[in-house]
């Protein structure tokens, strides 16, 4: 045998990729500062004004002033700080947290650019955002809680119409109470029906969920153009009004976001909560995370793979059907076609980009309740961007945050995939 | 080593095993059985649910007849089918591609719709072009368009891994926006008017109506042999090419794909740009063909009904084109059921769905219908 | 009738020329058909799916109908239509464009509210960015306008602005929630009355109005009268700025089925009752006699000419 | 417990995987159970652990007929089992793994997991398990995740314990301290039953042996009385050699060599750490180690598969260290894959497709941008037929093949070609002894014809029979090399080397 000399360890540096990372992230922070200082400052004068309490409310906290120009190029400094540690002590473990921050300072820039000699109410803002961010948490919780168990759920927004539309027609019938339990248990169907489909007549998940989706859309639309014009008080239910939570509720700005809405808001919070502790820390929550990721070894384990999807896909289902019964028990008391609008797909976006956790579904639907509030906000602003680049910016925002953040976020291992006993 | 394999007589143990099994009854079954099945059970339900409406049994009975008069049952019906049909089935085709190369692209309606501007805008900046040049340019640049905003979704996903369903979904919600500011543009926009409209797209450049010559409102468009040549191109691709081959083995396993030196990064982008340019393509038929111009939201969901029809049509390019068919009728039928029996269009919606239902999961309906099929082995088989 | 996308339920624009249509009904003994439409591709099928069905005249209801309409009447010289909110330049023969001073009701409406406005803000937001719907956003913000220039105030209109012709825009006229969202900004920002010019959209703004007391946040009407088609939120309508289709579709059956009809275009203004403002209805009490009385004389000056709306 | 399986019949559609088998299991005893591949080891065994249910006859426990609706109910009478296929969901922690199914819980169904690492810990002490119970699956080498196995079946207090080929995958270090835990375990009186191809650890371990034929029990005997030679016959049908027949090697030309290669893995730890090797036309270099040494990471350089961080790759004389995978497969590089499911077919593509997975580019295959469908499907039988791939169709989906043949399917398609370098990652694992012949056979043909042949594997002995020269590598490194022409590399030494043992004590 002859011995192999040793080779001598590596002294040449080798980028690793968290360093990799630091440095795409210390770049990007420091091109935004340039672009607040050049695109924001220049020539900002005025202040801007944040209203943080109503008239209404019983302790009036002052406007938040900001004095426009001065702010932006403390924005920047901060950004152009944040971007610089990245640069020089790459590798660390804020990486991420740095980015976030970078991009909350981005956000506040532009408004206070977006408000500069002008006002509006920010509490009013952030309450909508809570508002406009729930059917779309509620829509990727259920998305969590049926891809946990590896059933794909494209049928999250036909669940949601589905809530809607039978919140108000038994809303309409029993009351809003009845009305939001029939909406739960027809969510609940639908939600069983996917099961039915996809486990025991093995359906492409995808197939299926469109299929639903399509079903949901023609049946409701069907309805209410065929009964609901000629028979209006089948249409008219009442909607659950904001309650408000004594001493939480006024608190300034947190009270009115949080601690004084209706139940949906509630409910999504607690349903939230909920979720992560039965996910993570239940005897059956480990059960239906094995069978999403490992189905045969559960079955050698004895637990009961097509009961487990069974009972998630049903609970998110009803979930679903709970965030629907939102569009016309929590808001407006009536059903209208397609009154969804495509919000169940983007709590599918939300439960990717929340990581197929529950609060991760949560944050990433309050980032587009924001956008949409925000924009809202900016028509009435008069600014000079074309609104429909508003619009678009937080799908853009999502697009790069997905790609750069979470582009090797897992979806559960059996995730799609039918599982065949035998 | 050195196997010569070049022209290689085979023996007999080698000939044997170029059998291919022949098609029995279960493809049979598969194929025609319980599809025309799923179709009828479908109407049934449909009539059943227009029962549970309060519908009575006589305009029942004229709402079929209309939907089969308004789809199949004149010239006209036949072109408002087939005019339904083209966006549908091109579209169809590139995501049923898609689908092949384990791409779930749910972007062929911002595909579409930017294909389609970007075929109107391209047709009325260059009138004066003669119409052997200006139709076919305007069609390659809704392609050409549609190829590149399918690419973004494509690039992200190769380059980052960023999922390709969270993009598409985004991208479409992007397109709408990018649609409503061109159209407003002063280059884009109609003259004279405030709302977002773009200009119409030239004589020379519209994709000539068939059967004019019967009737001037006959729709039926030359964008229909863009169709038939689309179905035929794809199946080539997917089946016969090279590149197919890859779409193929890297949407079954992408793992083996690259072990076996096929660049995914490649392949996905590749395979995301034909898809764009085939919603591109629809996107163009639909506006050098029927709309003449391009206004807010005029693709009006086909992207979303293509994603049922490539899946009804399990990807295959002749499914999609049958696939096609059957829903193009269908909508045009409707419209008349509508008419004629005052039940609404959306009736239709609920009976296509019933069809992919009963299609799509062909163990349901040996389920409830046992008898006349045959002991399905499948079912007891499956993995492993 | 062939409708917008808004569909016949709407409470507003479609369904008030489809009970011009039913009226008719009644009335004439004729016979009518409806065909709705769910997208703007489905414009031109669902005329041409008329064109085979025999109808005497046929509706479109809706500015976007414009260019289909006009080509079908084209390919189809003996079919009469009549279209809705679309005046043709030049004319076509067989083709009655109905078209609507909206902005003389709404003028009236602007000084309503402004005057009952207690904020001193109020509100307005819109469909689209079309000339049917922008229409009475200028006629609310001129009467405003003449209400603060007559007084000296000094009230405010958010969601629209005349001279840079920016506003807010849910950019559709189906999403309910939309309307309640939108309305709900605009109260954020002060308003107490909020004008919403989108169809069904405003029936979420309605909703919102009924959930803070009308006290809070009223409602102005567009189209019908909405205390009559929304009874259900009849409450929170300060009043309505009544676009009469109903009866110029009535009138238009009326002259086709003794032979009269004739293309061109008629409008519907304050004077010959095409539009007009809607009843107070229960805020009648709400309102004090003099701003009523102010309101009603502006309708005569409009009338006469004495106070121009536009400019 | 004693437990019988009278008459046993399965079928698949068509496949009857076992028919009318009948076997005895005895407390205190470890049964062998021998079979080619397919023979239906696996699904005899799926069926007593409640995972499949038999078409006919019965299982009785103690001389009581029962009946298993699912593994809950096999489970619950003692009988478990350690799946051929790991049963383990990568992202959870070993503590996690073994509870599923049998959680300890506190209030409102919360799991306990301090009481479950604490019984973990209990079983780990009790058997010598050395399992850390809060490491993930994933992260740990298949020899531990191999004893997470049987710590789950302990777990669940099993006494009739069900091994399917557990020593595949395993290292011999790790394969004796395996034997040491079944020992302890038929002494403490359970039933166990041990699958596995290889035969002198069936020897070894058995107190009585079962041979499976085509679902049919073809054999019993007594491990005492049988050699090796007379088992494989009982499996096979036929006699086979177990030494690979070769002449000594006939080193040529450098046809790979390795400088100074430096890889990294995603957690940016280094796999390969500054490793030079050169490999010979004309011989078989066999690369001796432990799984997750590195080893996989070489050949990922070497292949393409991933780019090297570090150091520069040759390829009978070109450069090719940027070079992509289907070049280097272009220049005559073959590569068997390690994992032939994963990366090396497609099981729902044909045969015949398969086949051309890498090279349907060829002009040989292609008429300009299309596949020449005919001509690959002629190929495709050709090559089924010169390596043996029992097959009806080459049309049929690859998938439906049996581990052996697809294995023999994926070396068809790697070595029918003009090739200069085979690098063959576990070329043979989990097959049965007549396809592991044959597939040598091939191997060793190639090197005669003049090809540098590599082999990677974690089967000691099919190292020492195939190599002509044998590295061993530890820790990203090659820590020793040895000469094995004739076979005279001393079997403990790399042993020791493998095992990371300092160089004084491997010289
Ligand atoms: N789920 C299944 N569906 C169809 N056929 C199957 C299934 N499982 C096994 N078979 C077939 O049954 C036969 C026996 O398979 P089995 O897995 O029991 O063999 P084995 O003896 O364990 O082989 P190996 O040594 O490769 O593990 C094979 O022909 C196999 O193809
Ligand atoms: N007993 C142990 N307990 C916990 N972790 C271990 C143990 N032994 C090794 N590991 C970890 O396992 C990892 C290596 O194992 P693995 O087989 O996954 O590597 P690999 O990437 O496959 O390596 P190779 O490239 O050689 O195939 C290392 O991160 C090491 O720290
Ligand atoms: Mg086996
Ligand atoms: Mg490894």
């Amino acid at each position: 045998m002859t011995d192999v000399t040793e080779t001598s360890i590596a002294t040449q540096k080798i980028e690793t990729s968290r360093q990799r990372q630091s440095r795409v992230v210390g770049i990007l922070l420091i091109a935004l500062a340039l672009f607040v200082v050049f695109v924001f400052g220049m020539g900002l004068s005025g202040d801007a004004t944040f209203r943080l309490s109503r008239p209404t409310d019983p302790y009036a906290l002052p406007n938040l002033v900001v004095p426009a120009g001065p702010f932006t190029y403390v924005a920047a400094a901060l950004l152009g700080f944040l971007g610089a540690r990245e640069l020089i002590r790459g590798g660390t473990r804020w990486t991420s947290l740095s980015l976030g921050f970078g991009l909350a300072i981005l956000v506040f820039a532009f408004l206070v650019w977006a408000t500069a000699g002008k006002s509006f109410s920010l509490t009013g803002m952030l309450q909508a955002t809570v508002v406009r961010a729930m059917p779309i948490a509620l829509g990727g919780l259920a998305g969590v809680l049926c891809e946990r168990v590896a059933v794909v759920n494209i049928a999250i927004e036909g669940m949601l119409l589905a809530g809607a539309f039978t919140g108000a027609l038994i809303g309409s019938l029993l009351g809003g109470w009845g009305g939001l339990v029939a909406a739960v248990l027809v969510g609940g169907a639908f939600g069983f029906m996917l099961a039915a489909l996809v486990v025991t007549y093995r359906m492409d998940q995808i197939v299926a969920g469109v299929v639903i989706n399509l079903f949901v859309l023609g049946l409701t639309s069907y309805v209410s153009s065929q009964v609901f014009s000629e028979f209006r008080h089948l249409n008219n239910a009442p909607v659950f009004r904001a309650v408000k939570i004594p001493l939480l509720g006024d608190i300034p700005v947190i009270g009115p976001m949080l601690f004084n809405q209706n139940i949906f808001v509630y409910g999504a919070l607690i349903l939230v909560a909920l979720a992560t502790y039965y996910l993570f820390h239940t005897r059956s929550g480990l059960r239906a995370r094995a069978v999403g990721e490992h189905p045969r070894a559960a079955d050698t384990l004895g637990v009961d793979v097509y009961r487990t999807r069974y009972i998630h896909v049903t609970l998110g289902g009803m979930v679903a059907g709970f965030g629907g019964a939102w569009f016309t028990l929590g808001s407006v008391g009536r059903f209208d076609e397609n009154m969804t609008g495509g919000r169940g797909f983007i709590g599918l976006a939300a439960m990717i980009f929340g990581r197929w956790h529950p609060v991760g579904a949560l944050m990433a639907a309050l980032v587009f309740g924001f956008a949409d509030s925000l924009q809202q906000k900016l028509a009435l602003l008069n600014t000079p961007i074309p609104s429909e680049f508003l619009s678009m910016a937080p799908y853009i925002a999502t697009m790069i945050v997905v790609a750069g953040l979470i582009g090797r976020a897992r979806a559960p291992a059996a995730d799609g995939k039918p599982y065949v006993k035998e | 080593m050195t196997t010569s394999i070049g022209k290689r007589e085979l023996d007999d143990a080698g000939r044997a095993l170029l059998k291919r099994s022949t098609r029995g009854r279960e493809d049979f079954e598969d194929l025609v059985v319980v599809p025309v099945f799923a179709v009828i059970v479908a109407l049934i339900l449909g009539a059943l649910i227009m029962l549970a409406t309060g519908v009575d049994l006589p305009t029942i009975g004229k709402s079929f007849v209309a939907l089969g008069k308004g789809s199949v049952g004149s010239i006209n019906a036949l072109s408002e089918t087939l005019t339904a049909a083209i966006p549908l089935v091109l579209a169809g085709l590139g995501l049923g591609l898609g689908f092949r190369a384990g791409l779930f692209n749910i972007g062929a309606e911002g595909q579409l719709l930017l294909g389609g501007t970007a075929a109107v805008v391209f047709s009325f900046t260059f009138d004066g072009l003669p119409f052997l040049l200006l139709m076919p340019l305007s069609l390659l640049a809704g392609a050409v368009v549609g190829a590149l905003y399918a690419s973004i979704a494509g690039v992200l996903k190769a380059t980052t891994g960023a999922h390709e369903v969270i993009s598409t979904i985004m991208l479409n919600l992007i397109s709408y926006q990018i649609l409503n500011y061109l159209l407003r543009q002063p280059y884009i926009q109609k003259e004279g008017r405030s709302d977002p409209i773009s200009k119409s797209v030239p004589d020379a450049g519209e994709l000539p109506r068939l059967l004019d010559w019967i009737d001037p409102n006959l729709r039926v468009h030359a964008g229909l042999f863009l169709m038939l040549a689309a179905v035929a191109v794809v199946w080539w691709i997917l089946f016969r090419s090279k590149i197919g081959f890859a779409f193929r083995a890297s949407g079954e396993n992408p793992d083996a794909a690259r072990y076996a030196g096929i660049k995914s990064g490649l392949i996905i982008v590749a395979a995301m740009g034909t898809a764009g340019a085939l919603a591109g393509l629809a996107g163009a038929a639909q506006v050098l063909g029927v709309l003449d111009r391009a206004s807010p939201g005029f693709s009006a969901g086909i992207g979303f009904n293509a994603i049922a029809l490539a899946l009804l049509g399990r990807s295959h390019p002749v499914g999609i084109l049958i696939a096609g068919l059957l829903f193009g009728g269908l909508e045009a039928g409707g419209r008349q059921m509508q008419v004629d029996a005052g039940v609404s269009i959306d009736l239709i919606a609920i009976i296509q769905s019933l069809i992919i239902v009963f299609i799509a999961a062909p163990l349901l309906v040996r389920a409830i219908f046992p008898w006349g099929f045959r002991k399905s082995d499948k079912a007891a088989g499956g993995s492993q | 009738q062939v409708t917008d996308t808004g569909g016949i339920d709407d409470n507003s624009f479609n369904q008030t020329a489809w009970k011009g249509v039913l009226d008719a009904q009644e009335k004439l003994g004729v016979e009518g058909r409806y065909l709705e439409s769910q997208a703007e591709t489905d414009y031109e099928a669902n005329v041409n799916s008329l064109l085979g069905g025999q109808c005497d005249v046929i509706f479109t209801i809706g500015f976007l109908l414009g260019d289909a309409t006009a080509n079908a009447a084209k390919a189809n010289p003996e079919q009469k239509f009549s279209i809705v909110d679309f005046a043709y330049d030049p004319t076509i023969p067989n083709v009655l464009g109905q078209v609507y001073a909206t902005d003389q009701a709404a003028f009236l409406a602007g000084y309503l509210s402004a005057g009952m406005s207690k904020t001193g803000i109020v509100g307005t937001f819109g469909g689209i960015n079309i000339p049917p719907v922008t229409i009475f956003m200028d006629g609310f913000a001129a009467g405003v306008g003449y209400y603060n220039a007559q007084k000296g105030t000094s009230v405010k209109v958010l969601g629209w602005n005349p001279e840079s012709r920016e506003g807010l825009f849910t950019n559709n006229f189906e999403s309910l929630d939309d309307g309640r969202a939108f309305a709900q900004n605009l109260y954020d920002e002060g308003a107490d009355i909020v004008l919403p010019v989108a169809g069904p959209v405003g029936l979420g703004s309605a909703a919102l109005a009924d959930e803070l007391g009308t006290e809070a946040l009223k409602i102005v009407g567009v189209d019908a009268d909405l205390f009559f088609t929304d009874p259900e939120k009849k409450h929170v309508y300060l009043t309505s700025i009544m676009k009469r289709m109903d009866s110029t579709v009535y009138q238009v059956i009326e002259t086709t089925m003794n032979g009269n009809f004739e293309g061109g275009l008629i409008v519907g203004t304050l004077e010959n009752g095409g539009v007009g403002l809607a009843p107070y209805h229960d805020m009648e009490a709400m309102i004090p006699d003099d701003l009523k009385a102010e309101v009603e004389t502006i309708r005569q000056g409009i009338i006469d000419g004495s106070i121009k709306v536009g400019g | 417990m004693d437990v019988e399986l009278r008459g046993i019949t399965k079928r698949f559609g068509p496949v009857v995987a076992n028919d009318a088998v009948n076997l005895k299991i005895k407390g205190g005893e470890v049964l062998g159970l021998l079979g080619e591949n397919g023979a239906g080891k696996s699904t005899l065994m799926n069926v007593l652990c409640g995972l499949y249910h038999q078409d006919e006859g019965e299982i009785l426990i103690d001389g009581k007929p029962v009946t298993f609706a699912g593994p809950g109910d096999s489970i619950a009478a003692g009988i478990g089992m350690v799946h051929q296929h790991f049963m383990l969901v990568p992202v959870f922690t070993v503590a996690e793994n073994v509870v599923l199914g049998v959680e300890p819980t506190g209030r409102f169904d919360h799991l306990d997991l301090n009481t479950a690492r604490k019984q973990v810990r209990e079983i780990n002490d009790r058997y010598g398990l050395e399992v850390d119970p809060d490491a993930l699956i994933e992260d740990l080498p298949v020899g531990i995740q191999q004893r997470v196995e049987i710590l789950k079946v302990l777990f669940r207090s099993a006494d009739v314990l069900i091994l399917d080929e557990p020593t595949a995958v395993l290292t011999p270090q790790e394969v004796e301290d395996f034997f040491e835990i079944v020992k302890s375990l038929r002494d403490a009186g359970k039933a166990i039953v041990f699958i596995t191809h290889k035969l002198h650890e069936i020897l070894e371990i058995s107190d009585r042996i079962s041979v499976l034929r085509g679902g049919r029990i073809t054999g019993q005997g007594d491990p005492h009385e049988l050699t090796e030679a007379q088992l494989a016959e009982m499996m096979v049908g036929r006699p086979v050699s177990f030494t690979v027949d070769k002449t000594p090697a006939q080193p040529g030309r450098p046809m790979l060599e390795i400088k100074d290669l430096l890889m990294m893995r995603d957690n940016d730890e280094i796999a390969v750490d500054h490793v030079s090797m050169t490999v010979n036309s004309g011989e078989v270099v066999g690369i001796a180690g432990v799984q997750g040494n590195g080893q996989t990471a070489l050949v990922e350089a070497i292949t393409g598969l991933k780019h090297a961080s570090a150091g520069s790759i040759v390829f009978d004389g070109d450069d090719i260290t940027r070079a992509s995978v289907r070049d280097r497969h272009r220049r005559g590089m073959a590569h068997i894959p390690e994992d032939r499911h994963k990366s090396g077919m497609i099981g729902n593509f044909s045969i015949a497709e398969n086949m051309v997975l890498n090279s349907y580019y060829d002009e040989e295959y292609s008429n300009g941008a299309a596949v020449n469908w005919p001509h690959v499907a002629e190929t495709a039988a050709a090559f089924c037929v010169d390596f043996d791939v029992r097959t009806p169709s080459v049309f049929l989906d690859a998938g439906n093949l049996s581990g052996g043949n697809q294995q023999k399917m994926v070396v068809a398609r790697e070595l029918e070609r003009e090739t200069k370098l085979v690098i063959a990652a576990q070329p043979t694992r989990g097959l049965d002894v007549g396809s592991i012949e044959y597939i040598h056979k091939r191997l060793i043909q190639s090197r005669d014809e003049g090809d540098g042949v590599l082999i990677v594997s974690s089967e000691l002995d099919e190292i020492m029979g195939l190599s002509d020269r044998i590295l061993v590598m530890f820790k990203g490194r090659i820590v020793a090399e040895f000469d094995n022409t004739g076979g005279k590399a001393d079997r403990n030494a790399i042993g020791l080397a493998m095992a990371g043992a300092t160089k004084g004590a491997a010289a």
